[in-house]
């Protein structure tokens, strides 16, 4: 905490910023500098967004033995005359997509609501951008410094699920109407443990406040050990029902039911085309980037470096780089899992998660009441917090998976 | 296992009412088969599934088979003395009868349970036309369920007693039985680059059909399908025979 | 205990994905159109026709227009038409030719049965597959100028097969020319002998051998004579260090 | 969830497949409220082809279920029955196109049945090799097709695909196609392989098991695949049988029939191998089945390359043309990867078959769909479908 | 990347000369000698045209054999994805091509149109193996529709029974080059900038002896046989 805030990478986008406000006359700076701000937002998040896809379908690719897009190239038009033989890597696949949705033709079901078809998409990018207003991105880069940042993320995201049951609905599709079903079914569920894997870490910090919870995770432990949620019991146990968690709340794979292609076609998606098909698309990424985002703001430290040493780095690309690797962490996720039934996803959720995750409270309330033990006390403070995380996991994992289990086989005599 | 001959004797004295037939096979395989008389047959199936020494509980495969009309030339020889005294002379008369055809269906049966087999069951219809009815043997095999229903699409014998007889792989609304043996196939013959045989005979009568529609001389002959769409499709449908449902 | 199966998962595919970047056997796709994987030898696609020499491929066609492929072909996709004349073939007998040979390569099954059934070897299998094309009437109905290749290309796609099916035409070859030769001599002796000049004998060629050289491989069994054997380097195609290495997302 | 407010909805909607089943249409039955119709087919990602379910549901629970074939139906029999013993062959090929090998060897058997024709001892080893080969392909890409039903993004049928490569280079470089192969001949085969070939495909057949090791730790073992499978889709042994259920299918409902074993076709006396059974008849006891035939399988292939003689593929008086059967009817079949594959033909002395008829375990395999779906949510049903194993050109024909 | 990539192997025979897909008709050469003379290309149509030959998602669809390897040109061997095709939507309104893959039957004709009208403009068709141009082997059938064009338009054949995933692979990248050579106006503009064209077909409907209508005259213009 001694050395970055005032280094030049650090400051430099907020000069930039300021700079270009005090160009304008007084009153519109206010507007300004918000604007700003949001087109920042989405200029950086729509970037981040493109590029995931691409990673996505690369990293997916790798995963599979196989190379994935990589001969897109750009269009001849350009002056450049180098990259006429160029592939980019293929890079510039997400732009191809975009300019194929773009002008892809837009089908309406004659059947379908029109209004409200319209409406889904637009609502599902809105409140999932609107997520990204209260995710500290660097140390001065809070969008919006609410003091009730967590209830509002949560609200905002609660929305998008909302926009899913609308496109499934309006669609008149059988497939589509199933998905909707699945959607609020999965979207109640699942809004229980997230919110309650994240009380802990609003119970040990006292606030709501994103900016707060980041600062409150910012020293090292003997020097070098990051203080970050995730290096203690509760918090561990809370990352990892918050990941689950996240990952039902975006949709992913193993929790991808609204889509599942193999089993519902496209879901709510199918009787989508062209660009509104692709706000679908965007909609899901931003919700998947803005719930890692906060899983990083939560319990990996936020825009803290790991290191004191590597403090040199501005805080926003800490906090980028930890955005990207929670999501490929999801995309190796999705790799590898096969998804799960809508019973079994409910079932996770009620009889596994929510009780876990409210264990974890309580894991969180003794972490508060003994914060003052040290010595040997502060070992057996770990060790109680560690049993309270573990033994309920262990019965309820035995309880959760009673029946299943590989078998033996015979053979004809 | 008893051999067909045995099985024979035994089921002609479990059911002295029903007809049981060997129909011998004179191929290599000489796998012999029994005409079962179609009134019995359920009955017949169920004790040859639930005999102890048969168990017979595995019926593999059930099919059609159509046996067409047949003109028969009957060539009797009459030796007619010569009224001359002579050597007596042969004369010939020929005559030409109609056998009259028939639907066939065989069920090739196992035993798993004593992993015996196959013992092969067949029942006529009565003629191609309007008898063609006989009992389903889907309430004794459930495995005769898709075949049955193939062998009604297909051949257009009518299992009485099956659960679901609906067509299985032509649409609902068709109305002809393919695999019949007088089957006309609808004429879609207008492009046959390589024609021979009797593809050649109808493509001919579809290019002629074609040349005929073209009203304009002016048209040039290089795509007559193209200048007559309209008066080629009545054409082209006009000469399907229809099988005899 | 819960998870551990589901982490033995992710740390296979863990495994695949770090091992595309290095490890061959895990990473095999091949690009396509810069990379290519060698054709087995005994790889089939469309027939074609042989023809003796570049030069002149409608004029040495070995196709004696019997028609036994197009009756044999199971879709029915080939067209024979004989010609009205006759040409000397390779060894300089009059043969018929086809005046028309046509293969619709839109209902071609590549079954190879007409190469089978081909008492001349005149009809083989081609392994160009890169044939899409955007009018099917004229692109895919092959001619016999379409088909007609020289046994050089033949000699290239299939080496082993044609060498053997050279040496075995080469020998018939000799052995009909010995056998006309000697058929010659012996009409020549039996006239002088005689003396006495019989019509329609002034050609004494195609008589005698043409029927020795059908029957012969129809009533072997063709499909072990013609057996080709695949050449040691096509093998490595199913390990995976024949299947185009380790590639570049770059290139 | 009942869908009571989708009764006014009778105007036409855009769904899949058939023009009858494009329209939400609330089925009325006294017991459960409001049904939903779906129409999953023909083209629908898991339906593995051209197959129509037509499934009614409470919610997610299916009701009833009927099947709807006939959409790749493209008259394999008639076309056979007008066109020569031989040229049957290449359309068998077509018939379960990712098992060409054992099905050529079905028709052949069946042919030579009819025939009488011998058949050498090489052309039989050789038969087995591919016949197991086949199996290995046949039961790998399903395992990859079952998974991907599973909702799995393509990972585990990819590496399917990828061992199925090998398999199938094998194939084209034996035969000159990867799936048509067309490799049987009535009397033996029509490529005699060379030693590198065989070599190759030992290599093959050595390293699968470290595939198959791979494949089970990545997914035999997973939660969810357990909590998928178990217990899905049972089917009882009594059923099975009386459905004429055959085949791995059959086999995870405990019933010992493995016609290897009971017709000990081939030279399949000479080998030894185990028949694995499942106990309950779920779809993770068909799963495990096949991945247990895979290793069957590789020990047959062992032994075989081990045992493999010399001489002839072909035998000497077996014809190519013109090749007619005495008058006469057979029926041969043989354990093909997906349960009995049957050919009987009915010969009238002429050129072509009389009759000719393919008993297709795809479509027999279908009989108990509903039985094994009723109850279950729609997710199982695409799963259940998946675990029975069917390929549409050998159930439509 | 232990070592450096493999050269192709000679292919045994002329291979025809394959690069990877150059932009329409304009070539290179053409184009930088525009650029120096100050004319930049920037058009539109390029850029549209760039973006949706590089991102064709087709319909996942299988008919028959042929779909097993459309399956395996997905697969890790040949990669469709490194054209941007692998996106298999199994819905048609996300989808940008369809490929016929397999024998289309009479009973699945009508369905297959059905899905052609629900997928949106612009859209294309690959008719792909020997069933889908023709019928193929089966064309002789009674239930088998003798090739798809009878129905709705199609831009590329590829003929094979089944075709290698290389041959779908090479007729891919046909129709990537179709596609850049796309025009917006004028009198060869692309078929669906065209309102005079339809973008539905009628579906025939099912009939007691056949489809009814059997073929789309408006579709369907076949020459005369060579043979006749």
């Amino acid at each position: 905490m001694t050395t970055a805030p005032d280094s030049f990478l650090e400051r430099a986008p907020l000069e930039l910023r300021d700079w270009a406000v005090q160009l304008l006359p007084g009153p519109l700076q206010w507007l300004a500098h918000h604007l700003i701000t949001v087109v920042a937002i989405l200029a950086v998040f729509g970037l981040f967004f493109a590029f995931t896809t691409i990673a996505e379908r690369k990293l997916l690719a790798r995963l599979q033995n196989r190379l994935g897009p990589n001969r897109t190239g750009l269009p001849k038009f350009s002056i450049l005359p180098w990259h006429l033989k160029h592939t980019l890597f293929g890079l510039s696949q997400p732009f191809a997509d975009a300019v194929k949705a773009l002008t892809k033709e837009d089908i309406v079901p004659a059947a379908a609501d029109h209004f409200l078809h319209f409406l889904a998409p637009v609502i599902v990018v809105a409140f999932s951008l609107m997520t990204f207003a209260v995710l500290p991105f660097g140390r001065e880069y809070l969008p919006v410094d609410l003091d009730a940042a967590l209830l509002y993320f949560f609200a905002a995201g609660a929305a998008t699920e909302l926009a899913i049951f609308m496109a499934g609905w309006s669609s008149r599709n059988k497939y589509s109407l199933l998905a909707a079903m699945r959607a609020l079914a999965q979207l109640i569920s699942y809004e229980l443990p997230l919110i309650l894997s994240v009380v802990p870490v609003v119970l040990v910090t006292g606030t709501l406040s994103t900016k707060a919870i980041v600062l409150s995770q910012g020293y090292w432990i003997f020097g070098f050990l990051p203080h970050w949620f995730v290096f203690t019991p509760w918090g561990f146990a809370g990352f990892i029902i918050f990941l689950i968690a996240a990952l039902a709340e975006s949709n992913r794979s193993p929790f991808d039911l609204p889509e599942a292609e193999s089993e519902l076609v496209a879901g709510h998606l199918t009787e989508y085309s062209g660009f509104k098909y692709a706000l679908f698309f965007m909609a899901e990424y931003f919700g998947l980037t803005a719930l890692s985002g906060l899983g990083v703001t939560l319990f990996l430290g936020g825009w803290q470096a790991p290191f004191p040493f590597l403090e040199f780095i501005p805080s926003y690309l800490w906090f980028m780089m930890k955005l990207i690797g929670m999501i490929m962490f999801f995309i190796w996720v999705r790799g590898t899992l096969l998804r799960l039934r809508i019973d079994q996803l409910t079932r996770l959720a009620w009889q596994f998660l929510v009780p876990l995750a409210l264990l974890n409270v309580g894991n969180a309330a003794f972490w508060v009441l003994t914060t003052h033990w040290a010595g040997p006390l502060q070992l057996v403070r770990w060790g109680v917090s560690l049993v309270i995380v573990i033994l309920p996991f262990f019965f309820l994992g035995r309880s959760l998976s009673a029946g299943y289990a590989p078998r033996t086989y015979r053979y004809a005599p | 296992m008893e051999t067909v001959q045995q099985l024979r004797d035994r089921l002609a004295a479990r059911f002295p009412a029903a007809r049981v037939e060997l129909v011998l096979n004179p191929g290599v395989a000489a796998e012999h088969s029994l005409r079962l008389d179609a009134a019995l047959g359920r009955d017949i199936a169920l004790f040859l599934r639930d005999d102890p020494a048969l168990r017979l509980d595995y019926c593999s495969n059930v099919t059609g088979v159509d046996w067409p009309d047949k003109e028969i030339t009957d060539v009797v020889k009459t030796t007619v003395p010569d009224p001359a005294g002579g050597p007596p002379k042969i004369v010939e008369e020929k005559s030409v009868h109609v056998q009259p055809g028939c639907l066939e269906a065989v069920y090739h049966l196992y035993s798993m349970s004593l992993k015996h087999g196959p013992v092969v069951i067949r029942l006529r219809t009565g003629n191609r036309a309007d008898a063609v009815t006989l009992p389903s043997l889907t309430p004794v095999w459930r495995s005769c369920d898709f075949q049955e229903r193939e062998i009604f699409d297909l051949f257009g014998i009518v299992f009485a007693g099956h659960p679901d007889l609906r067509r299985l792989l032509m649409w609902d609304e068709f109305k002809d039985h393919p695999m019949r043996k007088d089957y006309v196939e609808p004429d879609d013959y207008e492009w046959e680059p390589t024609a021979h045989g009797a593809v050649l005979e109808r493509a001919k009568a579809h290019q002629l059909a074609a040349v005929a529609g073209v009203v304009d001389p002016g048209q040039s002959s290089a795509n007559p399908p193209k200048a007559a769409p309209g008066s080629t499709t009545p054409a082209t449908t006009a000469p399907v025979k229809e099988a005899k449902p | 205990m819960l998870g551990s199966g589901i982490i033995n998962g992710l740390i296979v595919t863990a495994k695949n994905f770090v091992g595309s970047y290095h490890d061959p056997k895990r990473m095999v796709t091949v690009e396509y159109p810069e990379q290519r994987t060698v054709l087995p030898e005994n790889y089939r696609n469309f027939p074609f026709l042989i023809s003796e020499n570049a030069t002149d491929p409608m004029g040495t066609l070995r196709c004696v227009a019997c028609q036994i492929c197009e009756k044999e072909c199971p879709p029915q996709c080939i067209i024979i038409e004989k010609s009205k004349d006759k040409k000397p073939d390779a060894s300089g007998k009059p043969q018929l030719y086809p005046a028309v040979f046509g293969i619709d390569t839109s209902v071609c099954m590549s079954c190879q049965i007409c190469v089978e059934v081909c008492p001349f070897d005149a009809i083989k299998m081609d392994q160009v597959f890169e044939i899409a094309a955007t009018d099917r009437f004229h692109d895919l109905f092959l001619t016999r100028e379409k088909l007609a290749k020289p046994n050089s290309y033949y000699h290239q796609i299939h080496p082993t097969e044609a060498a053997e099916v050279d040496g075995r035409l080469n020998t018939e070859r000799k052995a009909a020319e010995e056998k006309a030769k000697a058929a010659a001599a012996a009409k020549a002796a039996a006239a002088a002998a005689k003396s006495v000049p019989v019509a329609g004998v002034a050609d004494p060629g195609p008589a005698s051998p043409r029927p020795a050289t059908p029957i012969q491989p129809a009533s072997a069994p063709a499909a072990p004579a013609t057996s080709p054997v695949p050449k040691p380097q096509d093998e490595p195609r199913s390990s995976p260090a024949g299947e185009g290495g380790p590639a570049n997302p770059a290139s | 969830m009942s869908c009571s407010d989708f009764n006014d909805l009778d105007a036409e909607l855009t769904a899949f497949g058939h023009p009858g089943g494009s329209s939400v249409r609330a089925v009325h039955d006294q017991f459960h409220g409001d049904l939903l119709e779906v129409s999953m087919g023909p083209q629908h990602p898991s339906t593995h082809g051209v197959f129509r379910m037509v499934a009614t549901l409470d919610g997610e629970q299916i009701v009833k279920l009927k099947p709807v074939f006939g959409y790749l139906h493209r008259n394999h029999e008639k076309i056979a029955e007008n066109t020569t013993y031989l040229g049957s062959m290449p359309y068998t090929d077509r018939l379960d196109y990712l098992c060409s090998m054992s099905t050529n060897w079905a028709y052949a058997l069946a042919v030579e049945k009819l025939s009488g024709q011998a058949v050498p001892d090489r052309a039989q080893y050789l038969r087995i090799i591919m016949a197991e080969l086949t199996r290995l392909v046949n039961h790998a890409c399903l395992v990859g097709f079952l998974f991907n039903d599973l909702g799995t993004s393509f990972t585990p049928l990819l590496y399917a695909f990828r061992e199925r490569e090998k398999i199938i280079d094998l194939f084209e470089a034996l035969s000159g196609s990867r799936m048509m192969c067309n490799y049987q001949r009535f009397g033996g085969c029509r490529v005699d392989p060379t030693p590198e070939w065989l070599a190759a495909a030992r290599t093959l057949v050595e390293n699968f098991p470290r595939f198959l090791d791979e494949y089970e730790r990545m997914l035999t073992g997973n939660e969810i695949m357990l909590a998928r499978t178990q217990g899905i889709g049972r089917l009882d042994p009594a059923h099975a049988v009386n459905a004429g259920l055959t085949g791995p299918v059959l086999r995870a409902s405990g019933v010992d029939y493995d016609l290897r074993k009971v017709d000990g076709y081939g030279f399949y006396p000479r080998f030894d191998f185990r028949v694995p059974l499942g106990a309950q008849g779920d779809t993770y006891d068909r799963y495990m089945l096949r991945i247990l035939e895979m290793r069957e399988s590789v020990k047959i292939l062992v032994q075989a390359f081990r045992d493999l003689p010399g001489g002839p593929i072909m035998d000497p008086k077996a014809k190519l043309r013109s090749f007619r059967p005495k008058a006469g009817e057979a029926y041969g079949r043989l354990e093909g990867p997906k349960g009995e594959l049957g050919f009987y033909l009915i010969s009238d002395g002429t050129p072509n078959p009389y009759r000719y008829r393919v008993r297709p375990p795809s479509l027999i395999n279908l009989t108990l769909l509903e039985e094994m779906c009723l109850g279950h949510t729609i997710a199982d049903a695409v799963v259940i479908l998946g675990s029975i194993d069917i390929v549409l050109g050998e159930v439509d024909r | 990347m232990s070592d450096a990539p493999q050269s192709t192997p000679a292919s045994p025979r002329p291979a025809p000369a394959e690069g990877f897909p150059a932009a329409g008709n304009i070539s290179d050469a053409d184009r930088e000698e525009l650029r120096r003379h100050g004319i930049l290309l920037t058009s539109l149509e390029e850029l549209y045209n760039w973006g949706r030959s590089n991102s064709i998602w087709p319909l996942q669809f299988g008919l028959a054999c042929c779909a097993i390897e459309m399956i395996a040109a997905a697969t890790a061997r040949f990669d469709i994805a490194r054209f941007g095709a692998e996106i298999f939507r199994p819905s048609p309104r996300q989808a940008d091509l369809m490929i016929v893959s397999g024998t289309v039957t009479k009973k699945m004709a009508p369905l297959v149109v059905r899905l052609w009208n629900q997928m949106p403009e612009p859209k294309y068709c690959i008719a792909m193996g020997a069933c889908a141009i023709s019928g193929g082997p089966f064309k002789q059938g009674y239930n088998v529709l003798k090739g798809i064009d009878r129905l709705i338009p199609v831009d590329i054949y590829i003929p094979g029974c089944p075709p290698r995933p290389e041959a779908l692979l090479n007729g891919l990248i046909q129709l990537q080059k179709q596609i850049k050579g796309e025009k917006l106006t004028g009198p060869d503009a692309a078929r669906h900038t065209r309102a005079d064209l339809p973008s539905e077909y009628p579906i025939p409907a099912y009939g007691a002896h056949d489809l009814e209508p059997a073929k789309n005259p408006a579709v369907w213009t076949p020459p005369a046989p060579p043979s006749a």
